[in-house]
C-alpha cells in the first residue's frame, strides 16, 4: 500500500515536471522544473532499492549537468528569443502525432506484455543492507571493467572537446 | 559681500627685482623660442612665465624635455577670471620638476571662448585638470581628448567659477524646477 | 493490467510517458537548451526502466547501465553545450531551425 | 574564464556601493570580470568651496579647508595658512611652526590610519580596520584636546595658532608614540607577510615611476612607484627642515610596494613627532599678524605634503577687498584619482576596489 | 511498539530541525561575539544581559520586516531561490550521527534520524543541490551585481565540490564504509581518530569546506565591497533570512562532518585507553558538540584573521592545488589499503 503511494504521488510529480519542462516558456523556469524532476526520479531509484544510483543520480545529473545547462541559459543572454522566429517547413502537429503515436505504441505493448499470464509482480525483495553500492561496483570494476574504462575515456574526449568548443577563436 | 565695486582688470604680475638672478631655464627658452615668453615676472618667491597662447605648446615641450628646465610634472592647471580685461582669463599651468625640485608658473591670456591648446599630449596629468577649468571658466581646449564636464552635472548652464556667475547659482528657477532648468540647453 | 500492486511494469508504463514526453518536447521547442532538456528527459526515462528491470530480475546490472547513461548523458551535455555556445557566437539566437550550416 | 566572456558588461560600481569611499562613481565596462574600460565620474560632492572662498574674509577661508580632506583637517588648515603667510610675508614663530608640525604629522598618522583600515576592509581583513579606528581614536582625543574639535578642527590662523598646547599635551602625545610604535607591528602581523594579502596586493596595479609622475601622481602612490619626491624635502615647509627623517619609496610601484611606503611612514611620522616634542621651543605661537587680513596684490602657489600626496593652493589677492580674489585648491585626491582607469585596466573587478583604497582618495577634496 | 515506528523519526526530525534553527541563529550571536573579542571591542550588549536574546530580536526583525521583490525580478524563482537554498542545507543533518545510542525511557534509541548506508554520499549529493538556491537568487533578481556575484559562486562550489569528494572518497577507502555510524564506530574498532590517518584530507576538506559555505577567505560570492552584497543584494525579510539561515547551517553542516569523519564523533578522546575512560561519563552527544564548536570556532577565527581571494585566485587554489593534493592523497590511500 505505502509502496502505491509513493509511487502513484511519484509518477505524478515526474509527469508534472516533465509537463512543465516542456512548456515553461523561459528557458530557466524549464531547468528548475527538469532539476525538481530528476529529484523525483532518484527518489524512485530509492523505492526500488538503488540507493547509490539515486546518490548519483542527484549528484551528478542534478548537482552537476543540470547546473551546467543553467550556465548556458544565463550566459546566452538571448537576444532574439528563439520562439520568435517562425519556420514555415515546421510541422508542430506532425510532431504531437509522432510522439503520442510513440507513447500509445509503448504503452501498448507494456500493457500487452503486463496482462499476459507470463507476467510476475515483482519479487518482495528486501533491499540487502550495505549491500547496493558494493554490488554495483563489484560488477564496475570486474564484468564491466571494459565498459567503464570506455566510459572514462569518452569523458576525458567530451572535456576536451567542450575546451575546445568553449575557447573564442581567435 | 566685499566684492569691489570696480573689479580689478588683472594681476599685477610685477617684474623681477633687478638685483635678483634669473633661473637657469629662463633664459635658454627665450633664445630657443623667442618672443614666445612675453614677460617674466617674480613675486614672494614664485617665478612666473606669461606665454603667447599660440606658442604655449611649443613653450611646454620645450620646458619638459630640455635637460636644464625638464618639467616632469604638471601639478596645477587653473585659471582666474578678470572680466574688465579684453582676453578677459588668465590661464596657469603649475610646473614642477622632479629632478631639479624647482617650480615655475606659465601662463597663458585668452579672451572668452577663445581656446587654448591642450596640453594633454605633454603631460597626460592635465587631463582631468583641464576638463575641470573646462567645467568652471567654460575655456575649451583644442587638443584635449576627453573635453567634458567634469564636477557639474553635464546639463548644467553656465560656467560657475566666472565672476559673473553669482554664487547663489541660478537662483529661483533652479530651486523651483530644476529639471525645466537643467533642459533648458536642449531646447531652442 | 491493475493499479495495485505496483509491479514493475508500472514503473515501465511511467518511463514510457516520461520518454514520450521527452519525446514530444525535442519535437515541439525550438529552443536548442530545451531541446537539451528533453533529451536528458528521455535518458530518465531509460534508466528508469533500467533499474526498473533490475528490480525485476533481482541483480543489479541494471543499475550498473544505469551508470553508463549517466556517464553518457554528462559527456552529450558537456559537448553539446559547448557546441550550442559556438553556435550561439555566430549566430547569437538558439534557435534550432538556424542551425541549418551544411545545408549552405 | 573564457565561458563567460560572451557578452561585455557595463556595471555602475557608486554613486552609492560600499567601497567607493563616498560618492565616486566608476562605469566598468567588463569582459567577464576583466576590466576593459573605465569612466569615472565624480562631482557628487562638488560644494563649490573655490568659489564660496571667494566670498568669505581670509581668516573663515580656514574652516572651509577642513572641510575638503576631512579626514586630514589640520593639513589642508596648514596648507592654506602658509600660503597666506607667504602672500603676507608674515614670519610664524618657531614654536608656532613646530606645533604645526606636530600636528599635521600627528594627522597624518591619522589619515593612514584610516586609509589602512578601509583598505584592508576592502580586501576583507575586517580586523584591521577595528585595529586602525582604535589608534585613531587617541589621535582625536589628542586634537580634541588641542583644539575642541575632532574632525573639523580649524586648528591655524594665519600667522600661527588660535592657541598654544594645554600644559601636559606634549607628554600625552609621546605617551601615544610609545604606544604606537607597538601598535604597528600587530598591522603588519595581519597582512604583510599574509599570502592572501601578498596575493591581491602584489603586481596589481603597477605603474612604473615616470608613468606615475606623467599622470599626475603625488604623494605615497608616487613614492611607492620608486620616485623619492616629498614636498616635505624638496619644499621644506613648517618646520621639516630642522628635523631628520627619511622618505620611503618603493620599488615595484605596485599596491604592496603602496602599502609597505604607508606603513614606513607611520614610523618616520613618529621620528619626526619625538624630535619635534624633545626640541619645542618656547615662545609665542602667533606672529605679528594685522588685525585686518588683506594681502598686497599679487598672486602665489604654495604645496605641502598632506597625506594624501601635494597639496598645492593657488591664491591670488587683489590688494582691495578682504576676500581672496581667486582661491584654487591643487587637490592631491584629484590628481590621483586620474590615473585609476589607467591602473585597473586589465584587470579585476575585485582589483579595482583595492586600487580605490591604494591611491587614498577623499571624496570631500576630489570634489570639493 | 509498531505505532511508535514512525512516530520516533518524527521526534527525531523535529528535535534536530529545532536545535538547528537554533543554534544557527546562536551561531550569528557566537560570531558577532568571538569577532567583537578578536577586535578588542564588546558585540551586541543591549538585548538581554550581554546580548544573548540578540539573536531572538534579529529574528523577530526579519519576520516583521517588509518583502520586497523587485519589480522587474522573475517573481516565482525569486521565491523559490531561497527555499532551494536552505531545504539542502536542512535535510543534510538527516544522516549525521549526533551520538550512539541511548537509554530514553527505557527504550533504546538512535541519536541520529537515519543510518543510510550511502550517508557520505547523500550529503555530497544533497549539498551539491545548494548550489542552485544561489544561481537563481542571482537570476532571478535582475540586476547585475547579483548575477555576476552568482556566477561566481557556482563556478566557486562546483570546483570545490570535486576537492571536497575526492577527499571523502580516501577517507571511505580508509573507513570501508559510507555510512556515517559505521565510519564513527570503524574509528573506535581502529583505535584511532582518522584525522592522524588523514591530515591531508582533513586540511583540504576543511578548506574546501570554507569555499562550499562562501565563508572568508572565500567570500567572493557575498563580497559587500565588490559585488554589494552579493547574490542576496535584492533580496529582504524573511526571504533574506534564508539564505542567512542556510549558509550557517552548512556551517554546522561542515564542522558536523569534519568531527564525525576525522575526530570520532561522539566518542571521547582515546575511548580504548583504559585510564582516561572516566571521559566515557560525559555523553556522547557532547563530545560532539563541543567538537563541532571548536570547528565553528575556527571557522569564526579566519573569519577575523584573513583577507579575500580574488576569484581567479580562488579558482587556482581550487583547480591547481587542492584537486591535485586530493588526488595524490587518494592514489596513496589506495595503494595502502591495498598493500597493508
Amino acid at each position: 500500500m505505502l509502496e502505491a503511494i509513493a509511487f502513484y504521488g511519484l509518477a505524478a510529480l515526474i509527469l508534472g515536471f516533465g509537463v512543465m519542462v516542456i512548456t515553461a516558456r523561459s528557458a530557466v523556469h524549464s531547468v528548475v522544473f527538469l532539476v525538481l524532476n530528476f529529484l523525483a526520479v532518484a527518489v524512485v531509484y530509492v523505492v526500488l532499492g538503488a540507493e547509490f544510483l539515486a546518490v548519483i543520480q542527484v549528484l551528478v545529473y542534478a548537482g552537476g549537468i543540470v547546473v551546467l545547462y543553467l550556465f548556458v541559459v544565463m550566459l546566452v543572454n538571448q537576444k532574439r528569443t528563439p520562439e520568435a522566429h517562425h519556420d514555415p517547413h515546421r510541422k508542430t502537429g506532425l510532431g504531437i502525432m509522432l510522439a503520442s503515436a510513440v507513447l500509445a505504441e509503448v504503452t501498448a505493448i507494456v500493457v500487452y506484455t503486463a496482462s499476459a499470464p507470463s507476467a510476475s509482480p515483482i519479487p518482495v525483495s528486501s533491499p540487502v543492507v550495505g549491500g547496493n553500492t558494493e554490488q554495483v561496483g563489484w560488477l564496475l570494476y570486474t564484468d564491466y571493467l571494459i565498459a567503464f574504462e570506455v566510459a572514462s575515456m569518452l569523458l576525458l574526449a567530451a572535456m576536451v572537446g567542450a575546451i575546445l568548443f568553449a575557447r573564442r577563436m581567435d | 559681500m566685499g566684492v569691489n565695486p570696480a573689479p580689478p582688470a588683472g594681476p599685477p604680475d610685477p617684474p623681477p627685482p633687478a638685483d635678483l638672478s634669473v633661473p637657469g631655464f629662463i633664459s635658454p627658452l627665450q633664445s630657443a623660442l623667442p618672443d614666445a615668453v612675453t614677460q617674466v615676472s617674480y613675486w614672494v618667491g614664485d617665478w612666473t612665465m606669461i606665454v603667447a597662447t599660440n606658442r604655449l605648446l611649443d613653450v611646454m615641450r620645450h620646458l619638459r624635455t630640455a635637460q636644464e628646465a625638464s618639467f616632469d610634472a604638471c601639478c596645477d592647471v587653473t585659471a582666474t577670471d578678470w572680466p574688465p580685461r579684453a582676453e578677459r582669463f588668465d590661464v596657469s599651468y603649475a610646473l614642477f620638476s622632479t629632478r631639479h625640485r624647482h617650480r615655475v608658473r606659465v601662463k597663458v591670456r585668452v579672451a572668452d571662448s577663445q581656446a587654448v591648446p591642450s596640453v594633454t599630449s605633454v603631460w597626460p596629468s592635465a587631463n582631468w585638470l583641464e576638463r575641470e577649468v573646462f567645467d568652471m571658466f567654460g575655456i575649451p581646449f583644442d587638443g584635449h581628448p576627453d573635453l567634458r564636464r567634469i564636477l557639474m552635472p553635464d546639463e548644467w548652464q553656465g560656467h560657475p567659477q566666472r565672476k559673473d556667475y553669482p554664487l547663489e547659482g541660478p537662483g529661483e528657477m533652479l530651486l523651483e524646477n530644476p529639471m525645466d532648468w537643467l533642459r533648458l540647453r536642449y531646447e531652442p | 493490467m491493475h493499479l495495485y500492486p505496483i509491479t514493475a511494469y508500472h514503473y515501465l508504463v511511467l518511463a514510457a510517458a516520461l520518454f514520450a514526453l521527452g519525446a514530444t518536447g525535442v519535437m515541439l521547442r525550438r529552443n536548442i537548451i530545451i531541446l537539451f532538456m528533453s533529451i536528458e528527459l528521455m535518458l530518465n526515462a531509460v534508466n528508469l526502466n533500467l533499474v526498473a528491470f533490475s528490480r525485476l530480475n533481482g541483480h543489479v546490472v541494471g543499475q550498473v547501465f544505469a551508470l553508463f547513461i549517466v556517464a553518457v548523458a554528462a559527456a552529450e551535455a558537456v559537448v553539446g553545450l559547448g557546441i550550442l555556445l559556438a553556435f550561439y557566437r555566430n549566430k547569437e539566437t538558439l534557435n534550432i531551425d538556424e542551425v541549418n550550416l551544411l545545408r549552405g | 574564464m573564457s565561458l563567460f566572456d560572451t557578452d561585455e558588461l557595463v556595471i555602475n560600481m557608486g554613486p552609492q556601493h560600499p567601497s567607493t569611499h563616498g560618492v565616486l562613481r566608476v562605469v566598468l565596462r567588463l569582459d567577464g570580470e576583466r576590466v576593459v574600460g573605465a569612466d569615472v565620474v565624480i562631482g557628487y560632492l562638488h560644494r563649490g568651496i573655490e568659489k564660496l572662498s571667494e566670498h568669505r574674509d581670509w581668516q573663515q577661508i580656514v574652516m572651509l579647508t577642513d572641510r575638503m580632506d576631512y579626514v586630514s583637517a589640520a593639513t589642508s588648515n596648514l596648507g592654506y595658512c602658509e600660503t597666506v603667510e607667504k602672500l603676507m610675508q608674515i614670519e610664524v614663530p618657531r614654536r608656532a611652526r613646530y606645533i604645526r608640525t606636530i600636528l599635521s604629522e600627528l594627522q597624518r598618522i591619522a589619515s593612514h590610519n584610516l586609509w589602512l583600515g578601509t583598505h584592508a576592509m576592502d580586501i576583507g581583513a575586517m580586523t584591521v580596520f577595528l585595529y586602525n579606528f582604535r589608534e585613531r581614536e587617541l589621535i582625536l582625543d589628542l586634537f580634541e584636546e588641542f583644539c575642541g574639535a575632532r574632525l573639523t578642527y580649524s586648528s591655524m590662523r594665519i600667522g600661527g595658532l588660535p592657541l598654544d598646547i594645554p600644559s601636559g599635551w606634549a607628554r600625552k602625545v609621546s605617551a601615544f608614540c610609545d604606544l604606537f610604535e607597538t601598535k604597528i607591528p600587530e598591522y603588519e602581523d595581519l597582512l604583510t607577510h599574509n599570502r592572501i594579502w601578498k596575493e591581491r596586493t602584489r603586481n596589481i596595479g603597477v605603474i612604473s615611476g615616470a608613468d606615475a609622475i606623467a599622470i599626475g601622481l603625488t604623494g605615497p602612490p608616487l613614492r611607492g612607484s620608486g620616485v623619492p619626491r616629498d614636498v616635505r624635502k624638496d619644499e621644506p615647509y613648517a618646520a621639516y627642515d630642522e628635523f631628520d627623517f627619511d622618505v620611503p619609496i618603493g620599488s615595484a610601484g605596485d599596491i604592496y610596494d603602496r602599502y609597505l611606503v604607508r606603513l614606513e611612514e607611520f614610523r618616520q611620522s613618529l621620528r619626526i613627532i619625538r624630535q619635534a616634542i624633545a626640541g619645542l621651543p618656547e615662545g609665542p605661537v602667533v606672529g605679528k599678524v594685522p588685525r585686518l587680513i588683506k594681502p598686497p596684490a599679487g598672486e602665489t602657489y604654495h604645496a605641502i605634503e598632506s597625506p594624501k600626496g601635494e597639496l598645492g593652493f593657488f591664491i591670488v589677492s587683489d590688494g582691495r577687498s578682504n576676500v581672496p580674489y581667486r582661491f584654487r585648491v591643487r587637490p592631491p585626491s584629484f590628481c590621483n584619482l586620474q590615473a585609476l582607469p589607467r591602473l585597473i585596466k586589465g584587470h579585476l573587478v575585485a582589483d579595482v576596489v583595492a586600487m580605490i583604497g591604494s591611491i587614498d582618495i577623499v571624496l570631500g577634496e576630489v570634489d570639493r | 511498539m509498531t505505532s511508535m515506528g514512525w512516530l520516533l523519526p518524527l521526534v527525531q526530525i523535529l528535535i534536530v530541525l529545532n536545535a538547528v534553527l537554533i543554534a544557527v541563529t546562536y551561531m550569528v550571536l557566537l560570531e558577532r561575539k568571538v569577532i567583537a573579542w578578536a577586535q578588542s571591542r564588546l558585540g551586541p550588549m543591549r538585548v538581554g544581559p550581554h546580548g544573548v536574546l540578540q539573536p531572538i530580536a534579529d529574528a523577530i526583525k526579519l519576520l516583521l520586516k517588509e518583502d520586497i521583490t523587485p519589480a522587474r525580478a522573475d517573481k516565482w524563482l525569486f521565491t523559490i531561490a531561497p527555499i532551494m537554498s536552505l531545504v539542502p542545507a536542512l535535510i543534510a543533518f538527516a544522516v549525521i550521527p549526533f551520538g550512539g545510542h541511548a537509554r530514553i525511557f527505557g527504550r533504546d534509541v538512535p541519536l541520529f534520524i537515519a543510518d543510510v548506508n550511502v550517508g557520505l554520499l547523500y550529503i555530497v549529493s544533497i549539498t551539491s543541490i545548494g548550489v542552485y538556491g544561489i544561481i537563481l537568487a542571482g537570476y532571478a533578481s535582475n540586476s547585475k551585481y547579483p548575477l555576476l556575484a552568482s556566477l561566481r559562486a557556482s563556478a566557486q562550489l562546483i570546483s570545490y565540490e570535486v576537492a571536497i569528494t575526492m577527499m571523502l572518497v580516501s577517507v571511505i577507502v580508509t573507513a570501508g564504509t559510507l555510512s556515517m555510524v559505521a565510519i564513527v564506530e570503524a574509528q573506535l574498532h581502529n583505535h584511532v581518530w582518522f584525522v592522524f590517518v588523514q591530515p591531508v584530507a582533513l586540511v583540504v576538506l576543511f578548506i574546501g569546506g570554507l569555499a562550499e559555505t562562501n565563508r572568508t577567505p572565500f567570500d567572493l560570492a557575498e563580497a559587500e565591497q565588490e559585488l554589494t552584497g552579493g547574490f542576496h543584494t535584492e533580496y529582504s525579510g524573511m526571504r533574506f533570512a534564508m539564505f542567512f539561515l542556510a549558509e550557517y547551517a552548512n556551517m554546522i553542516v561542515v564542522s558536523a562532518v569534519v568531527t564525525t569523519l576525522f575526530f570520532g564523533g561522539w566518542l571521547p578522546p582515546f575511548p580504548n585507553v583504559g585510564w582516561l575512560a572516566f571521559l566515557g561519563w560525559i555523553p556522547g552527544w557532547m563530545w560532539f558538540l563541543v567538537k563541532c564548536f571548536v570547528f565553528l570556532y575556527v571557522f569564526v577565527w579566519i573569519r577575523a584573521t584573513l583577507p579575500r581571494y580574488r576569484y581567479d585566485q580562488l579558482m587556482r587554489v581550487g583547480w591547481k592545488v587542492l584537486i591535485p593534493v586530493a588526488l595524490a592523497n587518494l592514489f596513496v590511500t589506495a595503494i595502502l589499503k591495498v598493500w597493508l
